[in-house]
């Protein structure tokens, strides 16, 4: 299928829809809000349910054919926020602490942009690794350590370091995702199963409601996009291309499949907005938070949700033909 | 009735756990939160690092001394970097040997 | 089937026994606490699962055949709150803000209400236009600004009018009617299907648990019914007789199939309490909020669930036969 | 199948998983937070849908077979607390307030544990009577009662006696419960499959979700394990053990099948976090809230989650073969 | 403007129906209920009754009289088996017979 | 440390969005809203008029002379309608400066 023709139905699916309908309601100023409590009940729930889902098909993986691509996966949280940094600094003449924010934002991931991808590539029927959940995990941290240790070093100090590393590991999402890993892992397919209508069969719908707030989210930091500047949205949609290439071209080489190449390319693209900001705030609180907000939420976010991933789908069918 | 200082800080959600173990290691003997709280001030809409987070209303009733040591400390900590006040109110209170 | 035996079968359907049970645990002062999260998160999935399932129906419609029935929805719209106002001073000898509060919410509709006709008619197996939920965001705002442009002239101002309009038009459950109804539209029923596992299969649970919490709402008003007077209680129950025949014979005159009237029938006899009251506190203040929200939740609301429904559907049967 | 086995298959379901992922996250003091209104949220879907199934499956059974298990039912409800305060006061030196309060607890019920003991038994395809949720109200009160009157002759008075046995009977689990019952009654059998997709075939996966944040709560009481001391600890454990097996020998006394025998064996093994605690904390405050939360939420309900299930079912085997 | 008392409780949650009662038995006009508060005091962290359930703060203006003796019934009926606290501050209303 | 005038308005849920906006108005520099919380007064149960909705509490640290004017203008475009109270207490800030 063509690039276009992919793109099209992206935007056309639910999911994308949704977003779009969450920023229409916020720019025509609509009553519609989303109680906070649902929005955590929708992310405990999601990353629950790719943690689940992902576990129990682990039990069908050997660990051989998951050392490779841990392995790139940990390549890339080091190498990406480092690139970023640089980027940043020489390209877009940021300040330490800021460069380095949102370096930390890029190195790591967005789960939701994730459950896109894997919703994508459901649609189109192509496989890719049970274990990409496990990836998802070892992408999350590292980068954000890598960014916030550049910074340490290059001004002397991080204020509340080991507490900052310490809440970073015991991190909601990693506490959610890798429990569901296990918990579908011991519990295997029979167990997953006794929960599927909860954690499987809804999970579109789900996401689809999550998108909707998240398209609210979003468009409230729109008119934050006039105060960052040109060159941070240009950034904003030509470092995911950037890292989605190099993830793709590492996933290819590390032996993952096409679908695999393809989920790894969109973590790579993707920036964080839960994990990295909340440690951010606390070890570089002189950043200023609307330039890596506005950067990951307000434009990576959704160019990804809606061109990128459908991007990345064709160029990683150029490695694979 | 014993006067006693009411101190309320409002600030970052994100900053509760750090603030009530640091007013405990002030002289504070207790301390009640209220959130989610929504405002706005100098740093316009609160930084809303989670989605999900806004401010908090961490309030303790101290003694006079506690009272200003907290201010004073707040001010060095947190006025730079991060949407945080804090005032003080006279307040009057029963067993004010519980709050000392 | 007789009437009678309809109202049964309705009475016994879990639905409406939920609202029962949520009138019974207020009475006994039970401790059960609906949280409002819940509440709220329960009527935005209601009004984006209606308007997506409209939605993916409206692609087999063609505009030809939603125009009649469109345009006798609109003058549902200005007659009922008209004819309401006047019933209500006349006979009902209300001052005149308080007559055009209570004409808002009779002329708008009760998006519940919907969502129970619409499940009465599934288990019935009768089919009905897909492009139905298109009706109740037509129906829903014009009457609210008739009944406030009527008391604008009576009394010769009304605070905050342009803010109101604007509220109303941007109002939550337009945007996630129609936002779910385009959503639908452009991603299809191959997109719908995707969702349907959280937004089509759980539907009839979501309302059984909404009407529980509707009907702990409703009868923490039933103390102020004394209060109100015996005309508002017999008003609240003949006013929606009469605009559902209303409804159910303009709903015929346009083509509608039988199932279409009588949906279109229940939606002019419902009253609103979501858009109306909103927006009618804001543009009269003046008017007495006990008046308005009890008749329109603690006499309409249960009257059109319990026997209103398979009333107008037997009274509909004489058109169509 | 051996008891060790029932044991390690009970571990490895999701639900227990689930719970141990909630004890781990509070242990390693993650950021993980349960909404509150989530917590209500999921209760009262859990106590609703239990209800709704029991009932439609009332509509089977006669009440014939109904009274003799109603009956054992009443009387457990009389002589676990006693039983149980007697061992607390002369073995365990508490004092009144203190044994009366825990008493409260283990005669009254845990309806996660029902729940629990229904899924653990679906799987092994073991069937029951439909009418044990009924039990589960008839035994949760009672016992409430019982214990307090203890203490209110013991000490000469008790604050708001009145009040409490008020509140006990509109309490929010008896309402659901009870009106989740009358709806499956009433709506029967094709009522339940119009909400199925909701109340029925999500069951499993609402339980997981409520026992990952069970898990917190739990492990938010482990500090205390050391403040309550060592008979506290060794009581919940040995109580349930005894209670669990005079439940399963009154069940067989009472015609009930296996699977009712293993349910009502850990209906009277199960205690009390809801109904409770909260009638001891207004009508006994002077009794130490730390003992009797922590030994029903810290101790008994891990224990019988995790191993008193298995541990029940293979007792009852001995009843029945 | 009129000078009066703000009597605020904070109780555990489970209290919030009794209290409110007894409020508007003992004189009180009106109140407001924030809650869920979190918090810690003597008692250490409240005591969940309902896993749910956190603590509660009321408040409620009355005259200087009605306050103290709001203050002493508080005190006999709670103190020693609840976890309340109970501050008074002085403020400064709008139509003040509303409250009196 | 100085003294400012710490305003608070209880009111109907639907006021929120315009009550800040005219605070603004009116020269408050900032403000911080609770919501929702519960209460009861003249008008019994608050008015409620979404099915969730209820009170909220908001509160700006002012200039006694902006106090003042909130105070009258709520007075006069409120009261008579609305469920809506106002009262002011006193207290002392740091960086005063932020909120004048
Ligand atoms: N004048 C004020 N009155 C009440 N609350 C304020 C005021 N100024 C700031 N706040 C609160 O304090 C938070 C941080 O303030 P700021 O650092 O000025 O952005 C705001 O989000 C408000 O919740
Ligand atoms: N010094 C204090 N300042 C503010 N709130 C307090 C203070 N002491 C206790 N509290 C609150 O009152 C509740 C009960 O206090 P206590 O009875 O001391 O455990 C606590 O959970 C706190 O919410
Ligand atoms: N005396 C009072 N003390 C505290 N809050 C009050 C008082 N009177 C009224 N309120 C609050 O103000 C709201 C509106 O009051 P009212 O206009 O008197 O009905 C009530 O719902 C309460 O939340
Ligand atoms: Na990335
Ligand atoms: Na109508
Ligand atoms: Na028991």
């Amino acid at each position: 299928m063509e690039i276009f023709e992919l793109v099209r139905i992206n935007l056309l699916s639910p999911m994308v829809l949704a977003f779009v309908l969450g920023i229409v309601a916020t720019l025509v100023r609509s009553d519609l809000r989303f109680p906070e409590e649902l929005y955590t009940g929708l992310s405990i729930y999601l990353l629950l349910a790719i943690g689940m889902k992902g576990g129990a098909e682990l039990t069908k993986t050997t660990l051989n054919e998951f050392f490779m691509p841990a392995l790139v996966t940990l390549l890339l949280g080091v190498a990406i926020p480092s690139l970023a940094y640089l980027i940043l600094r020489r390209l877009g003449r940021f300040g330490v602490a800021d460069a380095a924010a949102i370096a930390a934002h890029y190195g790591s991931v967005s789960v939701v942009t994730f459950a896109a991808v894997q919703t994508f590539l459901e649609l189109q029927q192509i496989p890719y690794e049970g274990f990409m959940p496990t990836l998802v995990a070892i992408l999350e941290i590292p980068a954000i350590i890598v960014a916030l240790l550049i910074a340490r070093v290059a001004l002397g100090q991080v204020g509340h370091w080991g507490e900052v590393v310490r809440d970073l590991l015991a991190g909601k999402s990693i506490i959610l995702l890798l429990g569901g890993l296990v918990i579908g892992l011991l519990a295997g397919t029979s167990g997953l199963e006794q929960v599927a209508p909860l954690f499987v069969d809804p999970f579109k719908g789900a996401l689809t409601l999550f998108l909707l707030e998240m398209g609210m989210v979003a468009a409230r930091r729109f008119r934050d996009l006039r105060r960052v500047g040109g060159f941070l949205i240009a950034y904003g949609i030509l470092m995911p291309l950037v890292n989605g290439c190099v993830g793709i071209w590492l996933g290819n080489l590390a032996g993952l499949s096409y679908g695999g190449a393809v989920v790894l390319g969109t973590l790579a693209a993707s920036a964080s907005y839960i994990a990295a900001p909340a440690a951010v705030r606390i070890a570089l609180p002189q950043a200023n938070p609307s330039y890596y907000l506005t950067a990951s939420l307000a434009i990576t976010f959704p160019f990804n949700l809606a061109f990128g991933i459908p991007l990345y789908f064709g160029i990683a069918s150029w490695f694979y033909s | 009735m014993t006067k006693l200082k009411l101190v309320t800080i409002i600030a970052e959600a994100i900053l509760e756990d750090r603030l009530v173990r640091e007013l405990r290691r002030l002289g504070a003997r207790g301390y009640t939160v209220t959130g989610v709280v929504r405002g706005e001030g100098a740093h316009g809409s609160p930084v809303i690092v989670d989605p999900g987070g806004q401010n908090v209303r961490i309030e303790t009733l101290v003694s006079a001394e506690i009272a200003s040591r907290i201010g004073a400390y707040i001010a060095d900590h947190y006025f730079s970097d991060y949407a945080v006040i804090i005032y003080v109110l006279e307040a009057e209170v029963l067993r004010s040997d519980k709050y000392l």
